[in-house]
């Protein structure tokens, strides 16, 4: 009677995990990298982190629907978390991570339910009011953050004990590229789980999702706790490979960052965030490199280029240009 | 004498002083067939959304077989066992039939909460909602993004998932409302193909469908029930045809 | 194919080391803010590097200088760490300049001292920067001297009692600690204290505060920019009068003064230079920078960007453009010359710099607002941190 | 006491000046719907502009406030024509994105022409110094921003809910395909109701100047607070921006004088608590 069998269905449901070629030839290549650019590990370094901030909030914003204003909350938190562990004796990396994503994971969790109970335009003002009120509160306890100065005096014990965090940036790629690529494993087996799926139900159809007996509120939390989670790990990645944290890892700016890294990505691609994050940074080094005085004017212009254009961002441009070559190739 | 699968008791609803349901007061037996009829604006739409939870009665009760839910929420309720359809299509435009079903599979078979357990591992919520699709005639195009399929075959899926939630109740919200002659045909097999042991309370105009189906018949006019039996009962009342069919006497 | 990119990057790697002849070009890279809340200053420090280039002409000793400009967006570590890495490995930079933050500073000071390269700082103010790092040198001034000069000039003036306002953040909490300290140990007092956060723009409830505590004088701390002007207009309007306010010089800053108009008039300011300080050496600078920006404001940063260049050239000429790192740093503690504030030279124990520190009072001459020298204290030291 | 009187002053003659600034966002944000981050580089066009023509051609201040509107409005209109008309359908996040490369290139714009420097507005005779009522010294300039606050409240509310203007308006927004089959130029409305929104600014921008200062960092320095101004009072009610604002406006100055140091906690953490309890905002209507 039908075409389809249930092995065919199968097999689909296999296929829609498996990994693109742009997965593979991000990973591939921001590993390149570290041979290709000896000079630029910082850079490349802070790509990762950036990518791994803007993917946390691909899963909240491209999966669930859920946008954020005030996204940087958890990552500074989680830079701060893992900044003050390190400036106060233990320098372990690893537990550093750990200790600044349940920070954040913490501060998700709590403020899930707030966000879970308001829909639509408010949900960008009370994440904005709740990253405002931690960069003032930040920034009003000097004695504990450094305030404006930033937090000093963070001192790395060698990762595994082997690796110094030296100055080139060596130990501090790897470690960053390790931890990016694990978390990015674990957010893929996440949006890949019937968890996963009841996100995308959140934002295909949210009022719908109750009628299947599905909690909404539940999956929120959820949702929120792994996102913020991730977001404190890459911030405290960042307070580990530079060795202070600044108040702007909690600022305004940095919220707006993740949501151009995202967008210039692709929303919902999960590896959009990299792919974004990675040619937001390079663009505005590059600009501000060449013109360090008017640098944000091409920048603006080409956020507003792109968003005329481009909406699927690069990541579904680049999905159209595989599947073209993939037609051409071997046409069906 | 089992309780019933679905009752209320003096259930009411006002906005303000417009009293959109009045003392309303069902009984819906385990596995029963029944249809609710009325005039557009008789409280229909209001009555089914104060059973899911959408909204909070002012006074009354509701109960699912003899247990009260009036202060469960949605999910809650459906997890119970109240399942509903939707008149205007709800779905999930960008996902496929067989991942909304296997949304509501998985919800039920308690695989919900571990984020990191693979969905494609767990080829019993994939073999089960593949063949809940067949069941309502959706095999051929369970793959296929919701959005890209027939409204007809939408409300296929529509019932096929309320069914995935395995229910006590269902409710339908006017199934056939908007379904092309051609498409229907498969509508009404679906329906005549649901499980004997869930009651059903549809809500319908197309009285073929209504007398076809339906063991009892509950009018509603302005939010109060005018009278209940059965089909004939119901369709030899004056009273019935005066109100709702607008013709003169007998 | 990863073998081979490996032999490549490995080769590129060797070439850039051997190429360490003398005929290499001398980099400097000089981090400064372009963009953010203190552009200002990067658009002072390019005219002061043009200045430079007029007077000292584009190579030293043979070696072509090459200034490498980056921009560190206002007070942002993480940037000015990254910039500073890849300066010092990519760039291969003989030598560090610039530093407009106190946060950017201490990113960047670890990297100085672990790569052996010099870094000139010409305006992070806070006193604690230079023990731990060898290889740094300020040129600029801190928050600490310039407050305990303020204190001695209070208790001349016999102010009783005196209330502190500053903004909120290192420098700030150095100064306001070293004036207590100092003025109650010339047995005044203080009336009161407030911190104001960098942020804020509306300073009424401060202000209002000061006025109930009625001092006999203000001390005043805040960061140069754009915030000084504002808190100085609001002041008079809450009809206090300016010339009770006792200040380091940042709050009449040229950049701003004009923007304070009258409401500056009467304040007296404690500062390492002032526009109109008469000496052969600054009016000559200010004729080369008025004719490179004619419509930009002389204050010091320029005048301090103009040093730490002039001091890499003695430098640089001194070992005919074969450096070595701990050579070059003898030579900077030993700088001494007449720079356009006056007569400056490196205090050899602490790498920090000795200047006149000059008092000056806001008046209007021929219609215009500035700064006029009315005393000043030679060979100032940083006294250290009061914290 | 007397000192809590002037404090108090303060505080609404602060909330006036947000009011200035976010009227016109709630009008381009709130009423027509469009994410503008931009709203605020519109205000700094108005300041730069009166700032420039008082200073250097020597307008008198009010009509080089009034120039400021205008030229504001000019360009509002100019980027609603080129930019923002294509992305009315488009989602929130992409309206952002756009409005905020708009003012990555105004802030490198100004500081190309106009330089990074603080620029200063130069206040008549009769807008300077205080005003002696009784026992109180009022300022004239705040006084001047509160009376020209108010005018501009009656005038916004009148226009857009007793005119048929504004009645347009109101229905494009709400349903841009019926209205538009009503015979209503919906596209030449829009370009209207933007060019005033951003004029508000504009002559906000001009007026806050003495009060904010000026430099080219202004549009991202108050994005925050305008937004925050907005959102709390009600998407698309200006007289919940006007509550919304004073509410603010008397916090942050009171909030600074009893406890300086929590500072602008006490406005963020006020604004979480109300759009949580009321997420359409104190005025606004449950959508």
């Amino acid at each position: 009677m039908s075409d389809i069998t249930l092995d065919l269905a199968r097999i689909m449901v296999v296929n829609r995990a498996r990994w693109t070629t742009i997965e593979v030839a991000f990973w591939i290549a921001a590993a390149a990298g570290y041979f290709l650019f000896p000079a630029k590990l910082v850079l490349l370094t802070q790509m990762l982190i950036g990518g791994l901030f803007a993917m946390s909030l691909d899963l909240l914003l491209g999966y669930g629907g859920i946008a954020s204003f005030g996204h940087a909350a958890f990552f500074g938190l989680g830079a701060y978390a893992a900044g003050l562990l390190a400036a106060h004796g233990w320098g372990e990396p690893l537990s550093g991570v750990l200790f600044g994503g349940l920070a954040a994971g913490g501060l998700g969790l709590a403020f899930s339910s707030v966000i879970a109970k308001v829909r639509g335009a408010a949900v960008l003002m009370v994440t904005l009011c709740i990253g405002l009120l931690l960069f003032e509160a930040a920034s009003r306890m000097p004695w504990l953050t450094g305030g404006d100065t930033g937090l000093q005096g963070i001192d790395m014990w060698p990762l595994l004990g082997l690796f110094e965090f030296d100055l080139f940036g060596r130990t501090a790629f790897w470690y960053a590229y390790a931890v990016a690529f694990l978390l990015y494993l674990a957010a893929r087996r996440y949006i890949h789980s019937p968890e996963g799926l009841a996100l995308k139900g959140i934002r295909e159809n949210h009022d719908r999702v109750p009628m299947l007996g599905v909690s909404t509120a539940r999956r929120k939390m959820i949702a929120f706790t792994i996102s913020a989670t991730i977001a404190g790990m890459a911030g405290a990645l960042l307070a580990q490979t530079t060795q202070i944290v600044a108040l702007e890892t909690l600022s305004f700016e940095r919220s707006v960052a993740a949501l151009i890294m995202l967008t210039v990505g692709g929303l919902g691609t999960l590896i959009g965030g990299f792919i974004g994050a990675a040619t937001f940074i390079w663009a505005r080094d590059v600009l501000s490199a060449l013109n360090p005085v008017y640098w944000m004017f091409w920048l603006g212009l080409i956020l507003i280029a792109l968003m005329l254009t481009a909406r699927g961002g690069l990541v579904g441009a680049l999905t159209l240009l595989t599947n073209y070559l993939a037609r051409e190739r071997h046409p069906r | 004498m089992t309780a019933p699968a679905l009752e209320t008791k003096a259930l009411c609803k006002q906005f303000g002083a417009l009293k959109v349901t009045n003392e309303v007061s069902l009984r819906l037996k385990a596995g029963g067939r029944q249809a609710l009829i009325g005039p557009n604006g008789a409280g229909k739409s209001t009555l089914i959304n104060l059973l899911t939870g959408v909204l909070a009665p002012s006074s009354g009760s509701i109960l699912l077989e003899g247990a009260p839910i009036n202060r469960l929420t949605t999910d809650q309720r459906v997890a119970l066992g109240l399942g509903r359809t939707f008149q205007i299509n709800a779905l999930f435009p960008h996902l496929s039939p067989l991942e909304s079903i296997m949304l509501a599979v998985a919800r039920r078979n308690g695989r919900l909460g571990r984020p990191l357990q693979a969905l494609h591992r767990e080829t019993d919520t994939t073999d089960e909602a593949f063949a809940l699709a067949c069941s309502v005639g959706l095999g051929r195009d369970c793959l296929r993004p919701t959005a890209e399929l027939a409204y007809g075959r939408q409300r296929l899926l529509e019932i096929a998932l309320a069914l995935a939630g395995r229910p006590r109740v269902l409710l339908l919200d006017e199934p056939a409302a908007g379904v092309p002659a051609s498409e229907s045909f498969e509508l009404m097999q679906a329906i005549e193909a649901l499980p004997r042991d869930v009651a059903i309370l549809f809500i319908e105009h197309d009285m073929d469908l209504v007398f076809r189906f339906a063991e009892t018949i509950t009018v509603l006019v302005a939010g109060t029930v005018l009278c209940e039996g059965t089909p004939g009962e119901i369709a030899g009342d004056s009273e019935v045809r005066r109100v709702y069919l607008g013709v003169a006497g007998g | 194919m990863i073998a081979r990119i490996v032999i490549v990057a490995a080769a590129m790697f060797a070439a850039c080391i051997s190429a360490r002849a003398d005929d290499r070009p001398l980099k400097i890279g000089w981090l400064m803010s372009y963009t953010g809340p203190g552009a200002a200053a990067g658009a002072a420090s390019d005219a002061a590097i043009e200045v430079f280039f007029k007077t000292f002409g584009k190579s030293v000793a043979g070696r072509k200088i090459e200034i490498i400009r980056r921009d560190t967006t206002g007070p942002a570590p993480d940037v000015a760490r990254r910039l500073a890495q890849e300066l010092i490995v990519g760039e291969k930079v003989d030598f560090l300049a610039g530093m407009d933050y106190t946060p950017n500073t201490m990113a960047v000071a670890p990297l100085s001292t672990s790569a052996k390269v010099p870094l000139l700082i010409v305006n992070s103010a806070t006193s604690g920067i230079l023990a731990k790092h060898p290889f740094a040198v300020r040129f600029g001034f801190t928050t600490t001297e310039m407050a305990q000069q303020l204190a001695t000039y209070a208790s001349k003036q016999q102010f009783k009692s005196v209330y502190t306002f500053v903004h909120e953040y290192e420098p700030g909490l150095d100064a306001e600690a070293m004036f207590i300290r100092e003025f109650k140990a010339a047995g005044g007092a203080i009336a009161g204290s407030v911190r104001a956060p960098l942020k804020a723009t509306d300073f009424s409830a401060y202000i209002q505060r000061i006025k109930d505590a009625n001092p006999d004088a203000v001390f005043v701390f805040m960061a140069a920019g754009e915030l000084p002007p504002i808190f100085l207009r609001q002041f008079k309007e809450a009809g206090l009068d300016p010339a009770k306010i006792i200040g380091i010089g940042d709050i009449t800053d040229e950049s701003s003064l004009p923007a304070a108009g009258d409401a500056a008039l009467g304040v007296v300011t404690a500062f390492h230079y002032t526009q109109t300080h008469e000496s052969v050496a600054n009016s000559e600078f200010a004729r080369t920078y008025k004719s490179i920006a004619p419509d930009r404001p002389l204050n010091f940063m320029p005048v301090v960007a103009y040093d730490v260049l002039k001091a890499i050239y003695q430098v640089v000429e001194a070992q005919k453009g074969e450096l070595n790192p701990d050579r070059t740093m003898e030579l900077l503690k030993q700088t001494k010359f007449e720079s356009p504030r006056g007569p400056i030279s490196i205090d050899p124990a602490t790498r920090d710099i000795v200047q006149t520190v000059y008092f000056r009072k806001v008046e209007k001459r021929d219609g215009q607002i500035v700064n006029v020298e009315f005393a000043s204290t030679p060979d100032v030291k940083d006294p250290g941190s009061a914290r | 006491m007397l000192g809590f009187v002037n404090i108090l002053l303060g505080g609404i003659a602060y909330g006036f000046v947000l009011f200035l600034m976010a009227g016109g966002l709630s009008i381009t944000l709130g009423l027509m719907g469009f994410a503008n981050m931009a709203h605020a580089a519109l205000a700094m066009v108005g300041g730069y502009t009166a700032a420039l023509l008082i200073g250097k051609a020597g307008w008198p201040f009010l009509a080089a406030v009034v120039m400021a509107g205008l030229t504001a409005a000019l360009t509002g209109a100019i980027l609603e024509r080129t930019l923002f008309r294509r992305l009315y359908q488009a989602s929130e996040l992409e309206q952002v994105l756009l409005t905020i490369g708009v003012v990555y290139a105004a802030i490198a714009a100004a500081t190309y022409l106009v330089g990074p420097e603080q620029m200063a507005i130069a206040v008549p005779a009769w807008l300077d110094g205080n005003l002696r009522i009784g026992p109180v010294d009022l300022n004239r300039y705040r006084l001047f921003l509160i009376v020209t606050g108010l005018v501009l409240l009656v005038s916004l509310v009148g226009l857009i809910e007793h005119t048929t203007f504004g009645a347009k308006i109101r229905a494009a927004v709400f349903n841009r395909r019926m209205t538009a089959s009503c015979g209503i130029d919906v596209d030449k409305l829009y370009a209207l109701a933007f060019a005033l929104g951003s004029a508000l600014a504009g002559i906000g921008g001009a007026l806050s100047v003495k009060l904010l200062g000026l430099d080219p960092n202004f549009p991202i320095k108050f994005l925050t607070e305008l937004l925050i101004v907005v959102s709390v009072g009600g998407l698309g009610s200006l007289r919940g921006t006007f509550l919304a604002a004073m509410l603010f406006g008397i916090i942050d100055v009171v909030g600074k004088y009893l406890l300086p140091e929590i500072g602008a906690f006490i406005i963020y953490a006020t604004a979480l608590a109300l759009l949580t309890v009321r997420p359409q905002g104190l005025v606004g209507r449950p959508r």
